[in-house]
């Protein structure tokens, strides 16, 4: 029924897009609505060619009304569809922030169990392309702070193929967060199945010190730890994948045989979801550890437009590398 | 599952019609209200109609009562003088239809056909309440009813009546969601965004303003700049009417046209009740900012009393019929009372049940001592 | 600081001028656009009017050869096209005028009189930029313009206005803020409730709407049930009416009595510009969504050739001084982009500068590694 | 000038409404912008009196329209006024995000300087009184987490009553969060002057171990201090009153000298400001550290309306008391 075929070369942009195809031919719930998602193919084009195919009743182009259109995916979940919401980027997420937290997140609780919102709410994250401050926010970790909410971050082709399904799957709403600097990223598909989305993965085993990192960051982080091999530090890589709820059985236990952690994140420091990890580790972990836990996030200041500025304030390979680093030549 | 916009029927309001609804025409005849019903069943549907409105009024009556006691905390809102409004637009609706309100739902709660006995334990804070005494008076659902909700967010249920209504637009499906909201909210950006939408995509929803003048302690006037909400409505190309909110019968005809309207693909209709809440805007509010004079103004033009006149008037009602009446209400708001005081808790151990439909694999909260 | 709301005037849009200014009226004379000013000063007006224009298209011209040759990057959105607009609104506002504004504003900035040198050396991300390479082409600003900016979240910008506005009316200032957005930004509840708020405080405000029919990919009948933005807006009680926004002259003549009127104690008035983008909505844009043929169309009503017509016509431009007229453009052009390829950059050390006015007294970011 | 007199009984709510007074009668460009501000006196009663003595320009009821008047306010700030802008409670603050992060935090940085926003923004938040689950949001941790803005949070009278001009006086935009149990506790106020609005405060000195609160939560946190004192455990208590910038110093001094840390907080535990305080207590002291750094947070659920569920869902100060004895025990 997929039209992806494994082993054949893939975009993530396909990879997601192939994922709402197939979604959308299994179930006839499933429709995606947003923003230019329809007669324009998607902000980042990856619902190209939907539109021919579904009709414009279930590839549903929005005006300008985030909060409308966002609470009304909740509404057509409470009626018992499955939309796809995109939002066109986090950074407009804001204006729909009330109807997701007052309403998706919590109308279940609130009822007493009556009224379920399965619904998926898909948006692009992240800075690295020079849009300046009002377009390159990570605000992930304020969902993540949402009881009610599930919230993924796809970092891999298989994720962006595979994490659709089981999120549509699921009876309660379920964010995703795509990176905008994965689109292009692209290469061989292992697999088209639908993945779990429970877990973090370890996408690069090591003893010396663990990398926690997840979206765009993964692979900055798989470079430094690429870039610490050859200083002969093998560093554990995670994928933390799930942000809520996060994996604290693969973290810990990671950290417990390292005994040193980093924490990796495009967002502020203050307050991300970098900390959140950090206290955990520090919680459940803290009689292994051998550092104290670090952190590589984002510099405290509106991302500028200038790529020497906005470079200086994402985290780099390099300042993972040096993390890593402290990290391991604290061993006291 | 098309969307045919040339179905829609736009009988946009006008000057005429503005005035046609104006409060001081009081006097304009609504005999025809009542579906159309000679003799005894005319007085029958009259006589339901006054029951239900005196039910609820009798509801929060000793409601303010247990809240004095302490029996019902938090914030609580009351409908009282607004009742015409829930009797009238509930009888328009059938069983599949579909209600969104605000946390003033008591009465949208009652006249849908919510049982005291949940509502009242839902007050009192017991699992036998209709959402098991976690949503308390400003959160009342039903799934049974479709009655999605009391929301507390101003404006907040407009988007997901939209939503339901899309939903029964996709799937073909002749239903009709009534969401109702408040004057207050014509100030918020979504209830903007939402009727755009709803205009755009031709969906059966059904808009209904209580407009009772007052956003807490703001009236229209200081709040709109034009105040007239119903042909505010109009320019979003929807069908919008006006209608007396004190006049019950007046209430069930317009929204028994509209909701017909809506059902059979005539797109989103809009009604702006003009109404009035007697009481303060909630329990905690010791409303200074009205004349008490103008309170007595509207009360003596109380939905009640204006019907029970009139069926009086008529001939349909007595005085013994209408003790009868009251009594019988006493006797199940008695029992509701007494069922939500015997009403067990919910086990503190169950307090994140219903945060996720299943268990979370993992515990999200799960950080361990050490 | 008074607010009196009977002085403001209350020129509804009726359905007569509706169709006078539709685009297919274009014969229509505005030649009493100009400030009434005979012979030679009316054809240095229109000159200079031409200039300005000229300047805008060309020096966007310039950025898309350069965004090729990617000095500059992110996002970029032109206006050639729309020229007409800014140039005509900015000739109403005074120096003492505030001016807020899109993502789409290099026209908007070079007709407030900003310097191709800030602008360009802002899209090459120096420290000599207008922002000091921190905005980019979305994110210009010049305080001593009172150039509050470019905004990049679609409607965020007409709050700011609203408070921008209340300021001078409460300090009893007669000045205007003009705040510039698209016909993607009144689907947004910030439309709404900005438009509300100006009405009912009477602010000296005067709303721009272009209206180039397009919010990206998406066609202004597909975002809004009632297309007719102009309409729509004098339902929040304000003066409001449409105009065609490729004849510079007509821009220039409504934008003029609007901001008198504005600026006299007439409350807010709103200006819907209809004028059309010939270039994709961002430099990232395939532009899939609208047949060439309805871009052919609307260049055919050019706004630059349009006045150039009639200036030859009525003998006010030669080819000559067209000649000259380009050629000093070009040169201004490409002494600011020499100036923006010399300019220096920001040091990376000064990241965190501008966070906070004054460093703050404990760096936040202040994690210390042990 | 002021009205309220040093050694006079004084609630909360009193406090912040004599600052507000003080405030408006120091400075013209002062003004009072919210729901219900003028007429109803104040949701919470907080203005009450100030329509009548500065009239309706000054004390500006607005439509409920939070991101326009929110913006507005932003807006006036630009135009050099000065205003405070009150949003009723922290819940409808959502409607108004996207202005507070998009264009009051960031402009300043956004435009190289040219423009700063002189705004104040008050609002209440907090849970406690049986408001049910979309009225008892604590979320200041999110606006903490912003680069530009300035986070206060008023716990005692003196703060209520002197933070407000200080606030007025920073340059850049700041935001007080009253904590809606807070408003009717009273007592005499101290000073009535201005108060440093940059360092936490130690409320209670104590060798044992480090107790780290702000708003609603010191009090319970103060209860359990003396319950914890009876027990022979003399626990440090610290009000952290300005979320951002954290006071690193004031924290990181006294976890040195007591080797554990207790962070409490009202709000939910993931991704709450408590990790972020957990965080950088490890990050900065962890060598000092006898015991990982606790956390006794909101339970991660909607709050819910009966009351033995919303207490439960609540930090108590038992369960800060048992948090510390943990802390106290653990030293191994
Ligand atoms: C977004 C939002 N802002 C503010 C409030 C606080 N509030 C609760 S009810 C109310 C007044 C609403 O008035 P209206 O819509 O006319 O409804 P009514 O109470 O008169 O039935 C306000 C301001 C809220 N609940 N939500
Ligand atoms: C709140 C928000 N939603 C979405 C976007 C993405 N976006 C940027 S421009 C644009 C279209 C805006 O159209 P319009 O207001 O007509 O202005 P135009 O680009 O035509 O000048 C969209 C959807 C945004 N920047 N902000
Ligand atoms: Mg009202
Ligand atoms: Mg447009």
């Amino acid at each position: 029924m997929t039209t992806a075929v494994k082993g054949e070369q893939i975009s993530y942009r396909e990879a997601v897009r192939e994922a709402i195809r197939d979604a959308m031919r299994r179930d006839d719930r499933v429709f995606l609505m947003g923003e230019d998602v329809g007669r324009y193919g998607g902000c980042f084009a990856v619902s190209l060619g939907l539109l021919e195919e579904f009709g414009p009743d279930r590839i549903r182009d929005t005006p300008l009304s985030e909060s409308a259109f966002v609470g009304a995916g909740i509404g057509a979940a409470l009626a018992g569809m499955r939309p796809i919401v995109e939002i066109m980027t986090v950074n407009f997420s804001l204006l729909a922030l009330d109807q997701i937290l007052n309403n998706a997140a919590t109308i279940l609780h609130m009822s007493g169990g009556q009224f379920n919102v399965p619904l998926v709410i898909r948006m692009t994250t992240g800075a690295g392309r020079q849009l300046a401050a009002q377009h390159s926010h990570s605000l992930e970790g304020w969902y993540a702070h949402i009881p009610g909410l599930r919230i993924l971050a796809p970092a891999t082709l298989e994720d962006a193929r595979g994490m659709l399904w089981p999120a549509l799957e699921d009876p309660d709403p379920v964010l995703i967060f795509e990176h905008g600097s994965l689109y292009n990223l692209s290469g061989e598909l292992d697999s088209t199945g639908p993945v779990d989305i429970d877990h973090a993965a370890v996408r690069r085993p090591g003893r010396d010190v663990t990398l926690l990192a997840y979206g765009g960051m993964l692979h900055k982080t798989l470079a430094a730890a690429e870039q610490l091999s050859e200083a002969g530090v093998e560093a554990e890589v995670i994928d933390l994948r799930t942000l809520r709820p996060l994996d604290d059985e693969t973290i810990t236990g990671s950290v417990r045989r390292t005994h040193r952690a980093v924490v990796v994140d495009e967002a502020w420091r203050s307050g991300g979801i970098s900390a959140e990890v950090s206290a955990r580790i520090t919680e459940q972990a803290f009689y292994d550890l051998d550092a104290p836990v670090e952190r590589v996030c984002g510099a405290e200041v509106p991302t500028p437009y200038a790529k020497h500025l906005e470079e200086a304030a994402l985290p780099q390979p390099a300042d993972i590398v040096a993390a890593a680093c402290r990290a391991v030549d604290s061993d006291a | 599952m098309t969307e045919k916009r040339g179905t829609r029927t736009t009988r946009k309001r006008t000057s005429q019609s503005r005035t046609s609804v104006a409060r001081t025409n009081r006097s304009h005849s609504t005999d025809n209200a009542a579906p159309t019903a000679p003799g005894h069943e005319a007085a029958k549907h009259r006589a339901d109609l006054l029951r239900e409105m005196r039910r609820i009024r009798r509801f929060e009556e000793r409601c303010v009562e247990l809240y004095s006691a302490a029996k019902i905390r938090g914030f609580m809102h009351l409908y009282i003088g607004e009742e015409a409004v829930a009797v009238g637009v509930m009888r328009a609706l059938t069983p599949d239809d579909a209600v969104v309100t605000t946390y003033r739902e008591h009465g949208h709660a009652l006249a849908r056909g919510m049982s005291e006995e949940s509502i009242m334990a839902e007050m009192y804070g017991r699992v036998t309440g209709c959402s098991r005494g976690r949503g308390g008076s400003m959160h009342l659902f039903d799934a049974g009813l479709r009655f999605y909700g009391g929301n507390a967010i101003v404006g907040g249920g407009l988007p997901l009546a939209v939503g339901l209504a899309l939903a029964d637009r996709m799937r073909g499906e002749n239903r009709v969601t009534a969401c109702f909201f408040g004057d207050g909210a014509v100030a918020e950006g979504e209830f903007h965004e939402c009727l755009n939408l709803a205009a755009l995509w031709n969906l059966p929803l059904l808009f209904v303003c209580e407009n009772n003048l007052y956003a807490m302690g703001t009236a229209l006037n200081r709040a709109q700049a034009e105040t007239d909400i119903a042909l505010r409505a109009s320019s979003y190309g929807l069908a919008s009417w006006a209608v007396d909110g004190m006049d019950v019968l007046a209430v069930e005809q317009a929204a028994a046209r509209a909701a017909e309207a809506v059902r059979w693909g005539g797109g989103p209709h809009f009604l702006e009740l003009r109404t009035y809440r007697y009481r303060a805007h909630s329990m905690y509010d010791p409303d200074r900012y009205r004349d008490k004079a103008e309170i007595e103004r509207w009360k003596a033009h109380d939905p009640i009393d204006a019907l029970a006149a009139r069926m009086r008037a008529e001939g349909q009602l007595t005085d013994d019929a209408l003790a009868a009446m009251d009594k019988q209400i006493a006797d199940e708001i008695d029992r509701a009372i007494e069922a939500a005081d015997a009403g067990a808790w919910e086990p503190v151990e169950d307090l994140t049940r219903f945060v996720y439909s299943a268990p979370p694999t993992k515990a999200p909260t799960g950080a361990m001592s050490s």
